[in-house]
């Protein structure tokens, strides 16, 4: 059976390393601070000028001078510290954040990713998106494997106007576990009760499997 | 060097239609509300705003949009805003969209004075067409210019009479860095305080930069996503 | 995250010779004092030095310099240091003299990830010399590059356990940039606090640029040019 | 009779206009200090990271982290802001320093200026000077007419390497006061006692007196 969103947090939560900055984009991405393994220090960066992002505050403790990069209302951990908006992009292309994990409407088999517009129907805009996935070392992108209509989103090439090229690492989806490599996407795991036979049909891009391809732990 | 005007009124009073304004905050966070409803009385138009977002719908930029004085939005992102979006997709609004740390990175090069640097961002994708591009060390940067902008409008947490600013938290984001932009630079304050009173190693913007400044008014200070967890008692 | 390392020794022990450093400071103000000491006992050599001074003869890199560690020195001032004077001109020192905010600009760069700059100081004199000139708006400016530099070394006034530094008064300087330009980052503080007790508003470095952080001890603090006023009573 | 560094510094002071933000440097533009004038309103920049310098402390008051860019103990003043070297000659770069007074080797009669060096014999290094004059709105030169071998400091070209390039504006020696013009340089008044024929033996580059030149008042 195909993950929920909060599984699929809890598998990218596991990509975390003790000692990681790490900035996570809106949507899925923004679950995974739920799932930070045990003795796995994190430090949380949010690129509207912060580091040291805490859980989302009680009710009543809302403070509007406190959101993070999805507008919405957060906390500091302590050891948190404030800054403008060109340190921030500053220390993501400096390289100091460790990983990016966001969403995205399209990846390519190369690692190029689309997330920010719909030529004449949606333009969101493309937010710090661009500047993480130029900058950061490592881009893991987390999303459903298939949009609305049932359509690949793992493509043989984006049909959207590109966010950033060449830039992703690694795909998490609700079907499995996906590496970029020299070869397109490497499935090296797949969602309890998801077949190989489901993830290919479902794969438009190039797609091999890894001979050691196992079942997902979530 | 007393640079205290008596409120939002006098503090844009002499900017024209077809101004170029920079104007603080991301999302609703730490925007410069008194001098927008200001500029909302104010009826200029055929104006080009540098601002991350350009609000909601009926608050923030988003009520210049509403009035149709704004001729073009530079900014990273639409967002939620639908009134931009409708604009934008109409074209109704000219728009330049540019990733946010790009944005935020010219209008420091502008308060630093240096006319261009070279940015990672949008290498490869719709954002690098026309745009110089140059290798370093192995990697391909894109030619971004600083911005030219007439008045830039900040809000701050704190800020004494000559100037000096203190922000809070994520209300800090672009607001520094526009603030250093501005040809002329309006900050509105939460708290005035003497000079004196601040703690000149916690400044984050010199008074130098600030041509403007006053206490403002009945901060609404909207939230645009109330998250919250439950209280476990 | 844990940042703390036991003092100076530990924090310098895997500098090779050949390494290259930033070392903040302005003239004696705010240097990384123990640090110093620390290298000048380590006895490496062949070091790329990148700070504004040189410290004096008996103080600081000077002491760097007595002992033949330094290959090359990119600085803005020599100062009155006259042991770098004399091995600079007898070309025992190679020196690179870079103008002062070109020097800051281009550590800014480095820890904001901008390969280059363009900037205006030097134009038309020797400093321009095999470098770009480009034009931008009628005005000629520099290419200027982001330096590569393997370690920073710098002095805060606080910090806490996980990096976060803040300066105090002129004893800023060049420190900040330098401390975010570093591949490795090593601060030395005055007042190692646990984390929580600096004002998250007020952090000049934010602890991701920070690798080693320690307490100093025994600081001198050595005043260059004691100026004063006499009271009159 | 020729001016001390003291009516130097003096008659530099009558330049300075109420909200002006000043950088004064090294050696007699210190002293300008002492001089401003009754209800003008400056502040001082110290390119070192300050804005909002004071005088120098009482004895015993002196602190170690509040240094001058001459590396002399000072004070601030209320109101004062620290901030780092990049800040600070980001805000000399984009002209919101009114004015910069700098000492000299020589000045050219076209502007430009030398003050860093001297080839095989004294490299004291540019510190902030090629920034300041490279970027600076209103650049006043503060030195001695001539050197102590007698000769003209104000040159038809510089012969020392230079600092930059047709920057400086008014030159205040203790012979008189110059506008660089077109023409070179214009005397718009003497010193005391002080000759324009002597003006004249002394100055190398071109040099014109204005129809109205006049008595220094220091």
């Amino acid at each position: 059976m195909a993950l929920n969103k909060e599984q699929i947090a809890r598998r990218i939560a596991q990509e975390l390393q003790d000692g990681f900055y790490v900035n996570l984009g809106i949507g899925i991405p923004t679950l995974v601070a739920n799932y930070i393994p045990e003795g796995v220090d994190v430090v949380l960066q949010s690129e509207n000028g912060l580091l040291g992002m805490g859980p989302f505050p009680f009710e009543g403790d809302e403070d509007a001078d406190l959101i993070n990069a999805g507008k919405q209302t957060i906390t500091t951990i302590p050891g948190s510290a404030f800054f403008d908006s060109a340190m921030s992009f500053g220390m993501i292309r400096a390289g100091k954040v460790h990983l990016t994990v966001l969403g995205a409407m399209e990846v390519a088999d190369n690692g190029d990713i689309a997330n920010w517009k719909i030529p004449g129907k949606m333009v969101k805009g493309m937010g710090g998106a661009m500047d993480l996935v130029a900058a950061a070392k490592n881009i893991i992108v987390a999303m459903q494997h298939t949009n609305p209509k049932g359509e690949s989103k793992l493509l043989p090439k984006c049909s959207l106007p590109l966010t950033g090229v060449g830039c992703v690492k690694k795909v998490v989806t609700d079907l499995g576990v996906f590496d970029i490599t020299p070869d397109g996407f490497r499935c090296i795991e797949y969602a309890p009760g998801v077949t190989i036979d489901e993830i290919k049909a479902k794969t438009a891009g190039r797609l091999t499997i890894a001979d050691d391809v196992k079942e997902m732990v979530v | 060097m007393n640079k205290v005007v008596a409120g939002a009124d006098e503090a844009v009073k002499d900017i024209p239609s077809g101004a170029t304004l920079m104007l603080g905050g991301f999302g609703l966070c730490g925007i410069p509300e008194n001098c927008i409803t200001a500029l909302v009385k104010s009826g200029i138009n055929n104006l080009t705003c540098i601002s991350n977002n350009a609000g909601v719908d009926d608050f923030g930029i988003g009520l210049m949009l509403q009035g149709r004085q704004v001729k073009k939005m530079i900014a990273s992102y639409v967002g939620e805003n639908a009134e931009f979006e409708r604009q934008m997709l109409s074209g109704e609004l000219e728009v330049e969209l540019v990733p946010q740390g790009t944005l935020a990175t010219r209008c420091m090069a502008t308060g630093y004075g240096m006319p261009a640097v070279f940015l990672l961002a949008g290498i490869g994708t719709e954002v690098a067409e026309g745009k110089e591009v140059r290798n370093f060390n192995g990697k391909d940067y894109l030619l971004e210019h600083a911005f030219d902008s007439d008045f830039a409008i900040v809000k701050a947490w704190k800020g004494d009479t000559q100037g000096n600013l203190i922000f809070k938290g994520t209300a800090r984001n672009f607001s520094p860095l526009m603030a250093m932009a501005g040809k002329i630079t309006i900050a509105e304050v939460e708290h005035l305080v003497p000079i004196g009173e601040l703690d000149p190693n916690a400044i984050h913007v010199p008074g130098i930069y600030v041509h403007r400044i006053f206490e403002g008014k009945n901060y609404e200070k909207r939230i645009e996503q109330r998250t919250v967890r439950k209280k476990i008692s």
